[in-house]
């Protein structure tokens, strides 16, 4: 069954963990249309098999990307910092299910996943990690800091926290515009410290901003813990002080992730304001290419890997639907050659003309 | 963007710098829908110092946003905005508070647009008053010039008179790239003529030459304009025929019309509000040396803010600022009179 | 009767509102023990006779200090910004009543009421806003910005927030010479969106610090209402998400800062970590000297000083309690004399020797 | 503070710059228990970059203490500390990340000694890398080397050896005014000789000359130190006879060392990472104007980075940052040789 969401808790509320303790693959999925706290839910749609098969889909490409990034970057092609979104491939393939064109989006420089589920070329982004003309900042701007304005995705930001004013920015345009259209602001549980975020709180709060603020709680910053980092008990409830409705899901189960999220986009399209989802989810590598993580054990890594992984669950549940294993090879082998054209593409695009060294400082 | 050329004289009105700045923002925002103007007290309070007079009502609170205190937060979400192709004119109280939002102008507003290999642009006008005040002391004196100019991606404006205030922010309004404008507190209210002309607008990067001479150039921007016109006056006395160059713009600095002027004048004199060290004056003096070396007579002399946090006291203030006394003097010395 | 002040509410807890129904004057003083909430509460003490007068004598001292450096203003002495505390002065008496030698106090640039509350001396208070060498910044600070080591004041800081943090510091640095003192950090209802606010909220309930945030709401934030700045449903829960307990005082009402005062320190002193106080308090004249406070009505003003005044309801109480109002004309008088001799000597002492501009920027 | 004067040859040692840091460190926390460290991952994760290896378990969590990423609010909580008469070193991951703090800087921790008439002083020092490390694009790459040294309240210093790190550090964190100290995340591996001396220290405000030579002078700091040095090397080739000077102080600039080199030479070039405008390189180039202006046979030459946001690629970063070649380009164009 799909986690029953009984409408936002009320700020302050302790927030209710939704599904944490079951993993898609042990449950079916079931439309929802409860009303407990005052605010009509939408229907939760129900995925159809193909559906499912996209999730799955779009988090392989995720994984795979990542995969090829990693040893592309021990080839010495890609430099600088490099952050792998690894085992948190539920949370954006989840989230970007939910929403539709025109909707936008931000995050942090842990990008790669959000790029590639807004639908940007994974050669595009790939030729960007390699620094040629061919990535989507022409090479200029690298793994942190790429951009489509196609594709509606805004960055891709170095600075901690920095993406979430801006985010919210992005929702004052929509309201501006008077659209319906909703921001997604993607942050960790690192830069849920940072000043910035709670000024945005407030302010989207105050204005009833349409944005979705989503905390992808992976549970350290670099090599900080969140014990160690963020005083409170849940951060589902930072933004109580503020009156935003906050909710805990299991960032492992991309149909959690897809539930809230329909139930999110519904609520800010519809003018109730921002809310905010505490994804709990996990990073199976290093803070970056160059983290040995020394400060958790492997084995809270294998734990994790085994018994929750987003792929392998969702996976699961498929094959449990009567797909026949050789469907998902058949995706299994799109995915791969993907990539690899990807990854091709990557090395032989070439680097940027050295005049381009002085354009796009000013318009 | 029209010429420099001024109409001729009927065609003027006196109004203030205030009432100058606010008209540039009314005219911007009748004439393109996606100007809005935010800040702190911009629109029920009518602006701290009044600037933003009467923009409510004539543009309601959806494009004249009052902001809680919050400069970080809402000049990110003023960049933001520019991201999605809106053009915010952010006020700031005063630019010293802008340090705390210094991280979202100069890694989002003015870095973004080369990061995103020329994807996303970010048009958009941050201005309030910059430098002194009177007797507000350390904390909200600091003259940032040469901070932003420092930095690629961002234009720095500084307007003297109304019409340089109306004409280089309905310029920088209308520019695609993030503009620093920096006002004065003090010149507020200060008059001068404005042309009537609707379309009046002045090019960014263009340094006007408020006095004709011939044997020093001082250059100045802002309240420090008035002052070395002045000083001029002064120096008349004494034979010492000035030219004063306003900078309008800090960067890009107009290096050209300033190494024209000291070719003939073979002396320089800057001025300036701010600390000296590291200061604008550097700039100038450094590039006049590249252009100009044959040309200078004498070593290129700075007047600037004393190299110390403005003190409240007035006999002390008075002596950290600078004064017409001390451009006269910087002039002579420059120009070996004693 | 006093406030009985049952514990803190539990983060996130709705915050009582401790007694702001009732003026300190129809009140009794009466001594409280309660533990409701697994906090042994303090034993609150009951104010003498003769503190009541010096809690009378201390806002009074602000009140009439106030209404002189208004009138130097007036004649052009004093320049620049100008805040005054008038009506808010039972927030500082009430507190600092509750503090001890070494506790440390910081606050914005409205600090005359802090700075003579600290125990600083009028006359050197005054002579800084005047801008003369016997001011307590030699002239060089002024109005806001005004410090005593001595007395443990560290200002008077003019950027909204800042004080925040720099207050934690000051909590930080008592925890870290392992005393027991407490640090006093007073911000506006403006200041409290402020992002340092968050972040210094996060540190201190983390780090378990003896910090007192004191939210001193006097309803407008130069010519913004709260209501207009700030989300959510009272300002006491600002710390809820980082479980700091807050609650709502009448901080019109002298003995009801004190009580809330005297627990507080107590909790902190234990090393319960930080807490927060709203004081529900008003300010009568403009934001600073120049502000015609034109977004409020006349009759909200007269209101307040008639039905809420602090000084107003503590004589009255004062004279309940059979003490013979020449007791009280008095100190009226002393009070007086005292204001007199600030400002005179605030107009005798000369202006900083012009050296000065050059001292003090470096050690 | 001890003399420049290094002790002979045997009596030094080889380590790190990263190790000199952290061992100035250790040394001053070992000798002063109000010393005590505050930054993000310096604790259990032995820093970002690994500078303060070792200091948690000697220090204990009291002393080397880990917070959350919440730069603008750490660095107010440790300048409050300074304020009760602590002395904290506050590591930014990058000065990057410092310009979300630099409001407290700026503002708390330089001004607050003159607010007070002299009552509250702020013993405190800001390190960690700033400008360029390698392939870190625009947001994580600027150098703050002029924009601290613009302010007074500050001293700003920048090392480039080991024992420059070592003696420099210590210094600072004696020194009882607030210190930024500018480091560089490439240099952190580069060995050195440094004095085994225990009570070895360097005086802030002090250049050196790292290279004597009659032709040109050379001011550089930090990482350009040492292309300098290789580029004054090609230079002998040339016979072109540089002087090196390692400038270690922005601010206070040691102007004198300076302008008696130029008075040598009569020729100059400066060098740096950071952008030219309003860089550093003007501000040598203006106070050796205004003190050597006789002595000068040439325009000052500037080498710095390229007026534009660091791009990723790696062959447009190898042309925004100075390279030797370009120093050697620059003083042959100082020198009138082509
Ligand atoms: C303002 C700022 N401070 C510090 C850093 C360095 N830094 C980069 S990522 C990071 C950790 C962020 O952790 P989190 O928000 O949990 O995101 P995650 O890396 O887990 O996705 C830090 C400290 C930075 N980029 N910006
Ligand atoms: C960072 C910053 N932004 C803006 C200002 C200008 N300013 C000074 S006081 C003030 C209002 C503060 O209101 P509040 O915190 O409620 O304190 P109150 O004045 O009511 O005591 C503002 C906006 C400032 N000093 N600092
Ligand atoms: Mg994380
Ligand atoms: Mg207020």
């Amino acid at each position: 069954m799909l986690p029953h969401i009984r409408g936002y808790p009320m700020a302050c509320a302790p927030s209710k963990k939704s599904s944490s303790s079951l993993m898609a693959s042990e449950k079916e999925p079931v439309a929802d249309e409860v009303s407990s706290l005052g605010y009509k839910l939408p229907l939760i749609t129900v995925p159809s098999k193909e559906e499912l098969i996209a999730l799955y889909r779009n988090m392989l490409v995720i994984r795979r990307f990542e995969e090829k990034a990693s040893q592309l970057y021990g080839m010495g092609l890609i430099g600088g910092f490099c952050h792998l979104y690894i085992g948190q491939e539920a949370v954006v393939v989840g989230m970007q299910a939910s929403i539709e064109d025109g909707d936008t989006v931000v995050t942090s420089y842990r990008d790669h996943g959000h790029m590639l589920a807004s639908g940007m070329e994974a050669r595009g982004v790939m030729a960007e990690l390699t620094g040629r003309i061919g990535g989507y900042s022409k090479g200029k701007g690298g793994s942190m800091h790429m951009f489509s304005r196609e594709k509606n995705f805004f960055g891709g930001h170095g600075i901690v926290g920095a993406q979430v004013p801006i985010g919210t920015g992005l929702a004052f345009n929509h309201r501006y515009r008077k659209t319906d259209r909703v921001s997604l602001i993607y942050l960790g549980d690192g830069a849920v410290n940072q000043g910035q975020v709670y000024e945005s709180f407030n302010m989207a709060a105050l204005w009833k901003l349409p944005a979705i603020f989503i905390i992808e709680n992976n549970e350290y910053a670099m090599g900080t813990s969140q014990q160690r980092s963020t005083a409170g008990l849940s951060m589902a409830q930072r933004g109580c002080a503020y009156g935003i409705p906050g909710e805990e899901i299991d960032g492992m189960d991309v149909l959690a992730v897809r539930a809230a999220g329909e139930k999110s986009v519904k609520y800010c399209r519809d003018g109730y304001g921002p809310c905010l989802l505490e994804m709990k989810t996990y990073r199976y590598r290093g803070h970056s290419m160059s983290d040995p993580a020394k400060y958790r054990s492997k084995d809270e890594v294998n734990d994790v890997r085994q018994k929750r992984d987003p792929i392998d669950s969702i996976r699961r549940l498929i094959l449990k639907q009567s797909v026949c294993e050789d469907t998902l090879k058949k995706v299994d082998l799109e995915v791969k050659d993907l990539i690899t054209e990807a990854a091709n593409f990557s090395q032989q695009s070439p680097s940027p003309d050295i005049d381009e060294l002085w354009t796009d400082v000013l318009i | 963007m029209s010429n420099v050329q001024l109409p001729s004289e009927e065609n003027f009105f006196k109004e203030t710098v205030r009432e100058a700045l606010r008209d540039a923002m009314a005219e911007e925002m009748r004439n393109d829908s996606e100007v809005f103007l935010i800040g702190e007290e911009v629109a029920e309070y009518q602006g701290a110092y009044k600037v933003t007079q009467g923009l409510l009502d004539e543009f309601g609170a959806e494009r004249v946003v009052d902001t809680p205190i919050t400069e970080h937060g809402f000049t990110g979400l003023a960049i933001g905005a520019a991201f999605g192709n809106l053009k915010p004119i952010v006020e700031f109280m005063t630019f010293n508070f802008a340090m705390q939002a210094i991280d979202q102008i100069i890694n989002s507003a003015a870095k973004t647009l080369y990061m995103s290999g020329g994807q996303i642009s970010c048009s958009i006008v941050f201005r309030g008053p910059n430098g002194v005040a009177s007797r507000v002391a350390a904390q909200h004196s600091q003259c940032y010039a040469s901070w932003y100019a420092h930095c690629p991606g961002l234009k720095v404006i500084s307007p003297w008179s109304a019409a340089d205030a109306k004409g280089l922010l309905k310029a920088a309004i209308r520019d695609p790239n993030p503009v620093i404008f920096l006002e004065n507190e003090v010149m507020y209210g200060h008059s001068f003529n404005v042309p009537v002309d609707p379309d009046f607008i002045l090019p960014i990067g263009k340094a006007e030459i408020v006095r004709f001479g011939k044997d020093v150039t001082i250059t100045a921007f802002s309240i420090m304009v008035g002052k070395a016109l002045e000083a001029a006056e002064k120096l008349a006395e004494l034979k010492v025929d000035a030219e004063v160059i306003n900078l309008r713009t800090i960067r890009p600095l107009d290096i050209k019309t300033i190494v024209t002027s000291v070719q003939k004048t073979n002396r320089l004199v800057t001025v300036e509000e701010g600390w000296a060290y590291y200061g604008v004056g550097s700039e100038i003096a450094t590039q006049v040396m590249e252009f100009a070396f044959d040309h200078l007579d004498a070593p290129v002399g700075r007047v600037a803010g004393a190299d110390v946090p403005m003190p409240y006291a007035a006999n002390l203030e008075k002596l950290a600022v600078p004064q017409v006394d001390n451009i006269v003097a910087a002039v002579k010395n420059a120009c070996y009179r004693t």
